[in-house]
C-alpha cells in the first residue's frame, strides 16, 4: 500500500535511563563530532584540498550514531558512499578520516579510497561503497559467513531508499531472509536519492513495506532521535544475534546538504522552505535539548563538548594537511595479494 | 560556426533530433527535474514534457531493459547511463538482448537504441568510478561504440546514432563536457564508422579516441619541436572500426603509437595493434607502441592518480621509441 | 507472510456461457495442439532432430491458452525459452514452429533463434528469451511504448517462479507500477525452477503478494482450469487496457516434464509419486470433461479434435524435416540494419 | 596415473580442498541437490552439508555479491555460475568489488574467491547460451583468469585458483567436461600463470587455451603430414599472461596463429598479438594471424554454428597462410 512520506514511527518517545548518563553524552559528543567533522571537509573541499565526491551526512548523525551504538566490536558494518559519519561512530580516528579524504598515506584506506572508499579491518568497518545497491549483497555475505562459523556477530548495511528500488537489494534481501541470516539492513530514508524524491521513483512510499516481499521483521524509525534509533537497533540486534532473523528498518531522515559537494542545498528538486523546515528537527538539537531538559547536561555542557570536537577536528584537519602523500610506488601495490 | 561546449553540443543533438521525430525520447537518472547530473540534458524536460523525459529509479538493469523493449516496438530511445561505471549493472540487457534481438529474430526485431553517459576518468573519483569500457562494448557484435572527442563530433555523432537502426553505445567523457569547440551550423551530421586525421603528419601515426585526442594533439606539439610531424588519427567510432583510415595513415608514415584510457590487457588498442600488424605487417619500420592507463584500479589520492592516466610526455616518449629516438 | 505452495484460487467455478461454445473447442484444440506438438518435439529431439536445449510445455497448456485468448492482435507478448505453447496459442503455425526448432529457413525466426527464440513481429510475438528475468523489463519497455504513443494496446510477460526473485523482477515492476504501465505479468508457478523448489529459493511461497512491494494489482490463479485462467487474464486486459493499471498474476500450475529434454521427469528434486499426483490435474482432461460434462462436446468429439491437430502436428513434422536449411551466407546477416 | 573426465577432475579438486579447509565451500544455483547442472558438484553437497554446498536462488548479482561478502571476512567461497552467459548479471560484483577491494581498502581486506563455471559456446544453445567472455575478466586488473583445457589441469589449476588470494575467474568448457585424461595421483596442483607446450614444435606456434587446444592438437597433426612442425602453446592462464612463454616459442618458431573461441574485437588474441609484436618485432617472419569464432551471436541452426566455430582446418589454413604456404 502506497503511504506517506511523513515521518512517523511505531516507536513511542521513551524515558531516559541515568544509569547511561555518560552513553548519552558519548552520543551527543559523536553526533557535534561528525558535524564539525562535516562542516570542516566541506571547508576544506571548497579549498581543493579534498577532491572526487564528497557526500556530507550532515542532518543523518542520530542515524549512524544511534545504530552503531548498538553494536559489538566484533560485528560487520558495510556503508554506502555517504559514510563519514559512520567511520567516525565506529571509532576509526577523525585523523584517519580526514587523512583519507585528503588522500593521505595515513589514511584509513592509505589514500587510494577517498570520501566514498573508508575501510579499517580492525573495527570490521568494511566500506565505503560506490555502486549503488551493491554492498547490499557483500553485507549479506557477510551475514552468511557469520552463519557458516556460527558465531554470534551481525552484518550491518546502510544504504539509501534510493537503492531500495534496485535488484541487489531484492535479491539479497530474499537470500537473507530465506537463508535466516544475522543481518540488519538500515535504509536511511532521507527522501531523495539525488535529486529525484522518493515519491517519483519508488511505486510504494513506506520502504519498510518491502520487507514482506521477504517476509522479514521491519520497522519504521524516527531517524532524528538518537535514542529512538537506538531503541529500535536493538530490537534488529536482538533478532539477529539471537533468533538469526534478520531485519529492515527504515529510518526516516533528512539530508541537510547537498547530495554531494557539487550539489547545491536547495534547488531544481526541493525548495528552501523545505529544507528550512526539516532543519527544525535538528537531531543534535533534539538531543541535546533533551538532555538538557532531564538534566543530564546544561548549556554549558554542551557548549564544552562542542568546543572538543571543534578541537579534535582541527587537529584532524592540520593532521591530514601535513601528512605525506603515498609513494609513488604506492600506485601498483594492493592489486593481487600475489601477481 | 559557433563556438559550443561539448555538453551544449551533446544537448543540441537531442534536441534537434527530438524535435525531428517524435519517437525519439530521452531516459535515465537525474535527466528530466535535475536538468541530468552533467547538465546534458538541460532544458529538454520543459520543452517535451515528462513522458519524453523519463526520470527513472536507480536500475540501470531495469531501464536500460525498458529501452531495449521500447526500441523493439520501434520506439528510439536514448538511454542516459549516470555515467558506465553503472552500466557493468545493465550489461546483460546490452550484450544479451540489444546485440542479438536482430539476429535471433532474423532480422524481424531491430533495436534502434542509444545507451549513452560518460566513460573514463574525471579527477580523483577513485576505483569505482574512473573506468573506461569501450573495448568491452566493441568487443560484442551486434553493438556499435562511438566515442566523439570533440563538440562537433559530439552533435554530428550522436545525431547519427540517433538515427542509425541499430543500439549503439556512446561514450562521452566527464572532463569532456567544458570543451570548447566549433560546431557547424544547421544540419550537422557525422557518419559512424569514420576515423578522423585531427591532424595530419608524415612521420608517426597517433591514434586515439575521445580523451586521448587532445592528449595526442598535445604529444603532436611538442613532437613537432623535435622535427617529428606526427598524424593524429582519432578512430572517433570504435566499432565498426575504420580499419582503411589506420591502414592508410600507417602506410604512410610506417609508425605507429596506439593511445587509450582504458586499461592494456585486450584493449582497445589491442585490437588496433591486431588490425595494423596483420594488414600492414611490411609496411611497419617498427612495433606498435601503445599507451594506456595503468594496469590498476583508479587510486584517489591526485598524484597516484595522475601517474595512472595517460598523458603527452607518455605518449611522445612511445612515439620517440617508435623512431628509435630514445 | 509465507503462504503455502498448494494451489489456490480467488476465483470460484464459473458457469459456461453457450455462446462462447467455438471458442471453448477451440481452447481445447489449442490445449491438445500444444500437447501433440510438444510431445512430438520430444520424439525428434531424441532422435537428433532438434538441437540445444528444448523445454516443453506439457502440463501448462492452459495457461498459454487461456490467457491469449483474451488479448488482441495488436497487443505485445514475451516469453522465457519455454515459449512453444504460448507461440502456437499466439498463432505462429506448427509449420513455422517446428522448422524453427530443426533449425530451417522456414521456421519463425529463420533457423537462427531454435527453441528458446521464437518470435513473429507480424503477431507481436516478441521472443523466446533465454536469460532468466532479463524479458520483464523487455515487456515494461513495451508496455512504456504503449502508453507513450498513447493506444490501448496491453504488454504481456510469461517468466517461472523462480524470476521472481531476480533482480530484473524487481526493478521492472516497480517501473511499471511507479508509471501506471499497460502490463501484466504472468507468472507461471510450476512450482520449481530447474530442480530447486520454490520454498528452497522463496522467502515467501505466495508469490503475489511481492506485488505488495509495488502496489500493484494481483490475483492467484489456478492455471490447471482454461476458463479460470481466461476470466483472470480478462480483467488484468480490462485493468491494463482502460485503468492503465498493471498486474501481477501468480498462475498455478506444473510441468508435467522435466526441466528440459536432458532432464528426467523426477529425480533429484521431485519424486514419482508427486508427479503421478499432479498429473490428475492434467489441464487437457479438466477442460475437455467439463466440456462433456456440460454437453458442449461429447467423446467423440475430442477424439476428432485430437486426430485433426495430430494431422496437424505430423504435417509440421514433415515440413519441418524436408525444409532447407537457412543458406550459409545467413551466418552474416542480421547482426547490423547498417552495418 | 588414473584416467578421469574434466567433470570429476573438477570434481575432486572441489572435493580434495573442501576436505583440506573448512573455510571453502561452495555455492551458486543447482550445485547441491540437484548434483549441478553440468553434475560437477556431485556427492558434495551428501559429503559437506547444505552449509557448504549452498544452492541459490536465480540470482547472479545477489550471490555472486554474496560471495564477495563472505570472502571479504575470510571464508573462501567457490561461487559456481550455470554459465558464464548468466554472469553478465553479476559482472557488476566482479568487477566493482571483487576485483577493487582489496586497492581501494589499501591491501586491508581480500576477496579470496574463486568464480567459476562453463564458458563458449555447447551444442546450437543460440545466441544468448554460446559465449566466451575471457577478454572481460582478463581486461580487469585484480582478477585472474584461468581456463584449462585438460582434465589434469582443470584439477591443478581449480586446487590452486581455490587456495589463491585473489579473485580468480575460472572458466570451464561445457564441451569439455566428458573429456578424459589422465591425472596425477595424490596432490596435483598447477600454478597460475603458467602456460604450458601441449606439443612441442619448430615451424610455427599455435597459441590456445581452453577448447581451442584439442582443435589446435588436431591442426598440428595434419601440419605434421606436411612436414610442419607445430608448436602447440596452451595459455592456461590468460590473466596473469605468461608472456615469457610466449616470447620463448615465438623466439623459436619466428611465426605464430592464435586460436580462440570468442569474437575477434579485443580478444585475448588481441593482446597475444600486441605483446608477441611489440616484444618479438624482429623475431617474426610473418605477421601473427587470429582464429577466431565468428563474428557474428551464435545462430542456432546446426550448419550455421558449425561455420561459425573455430576448427582444426581454420587453425591449419591459418598456419599455412603464416608459413607462406598458401
Ligand atoms: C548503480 C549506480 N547508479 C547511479 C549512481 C549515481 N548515484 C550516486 S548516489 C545516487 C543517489 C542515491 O540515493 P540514496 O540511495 O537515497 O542515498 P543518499 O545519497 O540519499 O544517501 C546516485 C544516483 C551510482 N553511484 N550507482
Ligand atoms: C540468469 C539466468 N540464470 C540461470 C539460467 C539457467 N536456467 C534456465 S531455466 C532455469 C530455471 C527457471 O525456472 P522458472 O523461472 O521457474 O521457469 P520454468 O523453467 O519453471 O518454466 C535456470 C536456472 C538462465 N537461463 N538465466
Ligand atoms: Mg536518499
Ligand atoms: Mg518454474
Amino acid at each position: 500500500m502506497a503511504g506517506t512520506a511523513v515521518p512517523r514511527t511505531r516507536t513511542r518517545r521513551r524515558g531516559l535511563d541515568p544509569a547511561l548518563k555518560d552513553e548519552y553524552r558519548a552520543w551527543l559528543r559523536q553526533m557535534l563530532l561528525i558535524r564539525r567533522f562535516e562542516e570542516k571537509a566541506g571547508e576544506a573541499y571548497s579549498l581543493g584540498k579534498i577532491g572526487g565526491f564528497c557526500h556530507l551526512y550532515i542532518g543523518q548523525e542520530a542515524v549512524a550514531v544511534g545504530s552503531l551504538a548498538a553494536l559489538r566490536p566484533d560485528d560487520y558494518i558495510t556503508c554506502s558512499y555517504r559514510e563519514h559519519g559512520h567511520a567516525l561512530a565506529r571509532g576509526i580516528s577523525s585523523r584517519a578520516v580526514m587523512a583519507e579524504l585528503f588522500g593521505k598515506a595515513a589514511g584509513c584506506s592509505g589514500g587510494k579510497g577517498g570520501s566514498m572508499h573508508l575501510f579499517d579491518a580492525s573495527l570490521g568497518f568494511l566500506g565505503g561503497h560506490g555502486i549503488v545497491g551493491a554492498h547490499i549483497p557483500l553485507s549479506t555475505g557477510m551475514a552468511f559467513a557469520i552463519k557458516y562459523r556460527n558465531t554470534d556477530q551481525v552484518a550491518v548495511c546502510y544504504f539509501g531508499e534510493a537503492a531500495v528500488n534496485n535488484g541487489a537489494f531484492h535479491e539479497a534481501l530474499n537470500m537473507a531472509a530465506l537463508w535466516k541470516l544475522p543481518a540488519i539492513y538500515i535504509c536511511e530514508n532521507n527522501r531523495y536519492g539525488m535529486g529525484t524524491a522518493l515519491e517519483r521513483a519508488s511505486a510504494i512510499y513506506d520502504i519498510s513495506e518491502r520487507a514482506c516481499s521477504y517476509d522479514m521483521a521491519n520497522e519504521v524509525v524516527d531517524g532524528q532521535d538518537v535514542l529512538v534509533m537506538h531503541a529500535a537497533m536493538e530490537r534488529a540486534v536482538e533478532r539477529a544475534r539471537n533468533d538469526k532473523h534478520p531485519t529492515l528498518l527504515e529510518v526516516r531522515t533528512y539530508r541537510f546538504m547537498g547530495h554531494s559537494m557539487s550539489d547545491p542545498i536547495h534547488g531544481h528538486y526541493r525548495t528552501r522552505e523545505e529544507v528550512e523546515d526539516q532543519r527544525k528537527r535538528d537531531p543534535i538539537a533534539v538531543w541535546s535539548q533533551r538532555l538538557i531538559e532531564e538534566g543530564f547536561l546544561d548549556e554549558a555542557g554542551v557548549k564544552a563538548l562542542d568546543q572538543e570536537v571543534v578541537e579534535e577536528v582541527n587537529d584532524a584537519y592540520q593532521f591530514a594537511e601535513e601528512a605525506p602523500d603515498p609513494e609513488p610506488s604506492e600506485l601498483y601495490t594492493d592489486v593481487y595479494a600475489n601477481p | 560556426m559557433a563556438v559550443v561546449t561539448y555538453r551544449d553540443a551533446l544537448n543540441q543533438a537531442l534536441r534537434e533530433e527530438m524535435q525531428r521525430d517524435p519517437d525519439v525520447f530521452l531516459m535515465g537518472e537525474e535527466v528530466g527535474v535535475y536538468q541530468g547530473a552533467y547538465k546534458v540534458s538541460r532544458g529538454l524536460l520543459e520543452e517535451f514534457g515528462p513522458m519524453r523525459v523519463v526520470d527513472t529509479p536507480i536500475t540501470e538493469l531495469g531501464f536500460a531493459g525498458v529501452g531495449v523493449g521500447a526500441a523493439m516496438v520501434g520506439l528510439r530511445p536514448v538511454i542516459e547511463f549516470m555515467t558506465w561505471n553503472f552500466a557493468l549493472l545493465a550489461i546483460d540487457q546490452l550484450v544479451n538482448s540489444a546485440a542479438k534481438m536482430r539476429y535471433m529474430s532474423a532480422g524481424q526485431i531491430g533495436v534502434p537504441a542509444v545507451f549513452r553517459g560518460p566513460g573514463g576518468a574525471a579527477l580523483q573519483l577513485a576505483a569505482q568510478h574512473s573506468q573506461a569500457f569501450e573495448s568491452f562494448y566493441a568487443h560484442i557484435p551486434g553493438l556499435k561504440v562511438v566515442t566523439p572527442a570533440t563538440p562537433a563530433d559530439a552533435k554530428g555523432l550522436l545525431k547519427s546514432a540517433i538515427r542509425d537502426d541499430d543500439p549503439v553505445v556512446f561514450m562521452e567523457g566527464e572532463m569532456l563536457y567544458n570543451l570548447k569547440g566549433e560546431v557547424p551550423d544547421g544540419e550537422h551530421v557525422v557518419p559512424l564508422g569514420r576515423a578522423d586525421v585531427k591532424r595530419a603528419g608524415r612521420d608517426v601515426t597517433i591514434v586515439c579516441h575521445s580523451k586521448t585526442v587532445a592528449v595526442a594533439l598535445k604529444a603532436a606539439e611538442t613532437l613537432a619541436k623535435e622535427e617529428v610531424d606526427a598524424e593524429v588519427l582519432d578512430l572517433r567510432t570504435i566499432r565498426p572500426l575504420d580499419t582503411a583510415a589506420l591502414l592508410e595513415s600507417v602506410a604512410k608514415t610506417h609508425r605507429c603509437v596506439v593511445a587509450e584510457e582504458g586499461w592494456p590487457f585486450a584493449g582497445v588498442g589491442a585490437q588496433v595493434v591486431d588490425t595494423i600488424q596483420r594488414e600492414a605487417f611490411d609496411e611497419l619500420d617498427a612495433p606498435v607502441l601503445r599507451v594506456t592507463g595503468a594496469d590498476v584500479p583508479m587510486p584517489y589520492n591526485k598524484q597516484l592518480e595522475r601517474a595512472a592516466k595517460v598523458d603527452a610526455p607518455k605518449v611522445v616518449a612511445a612515439a620517440r621509441s617508435v623512431l628509435y629516438r630514445d
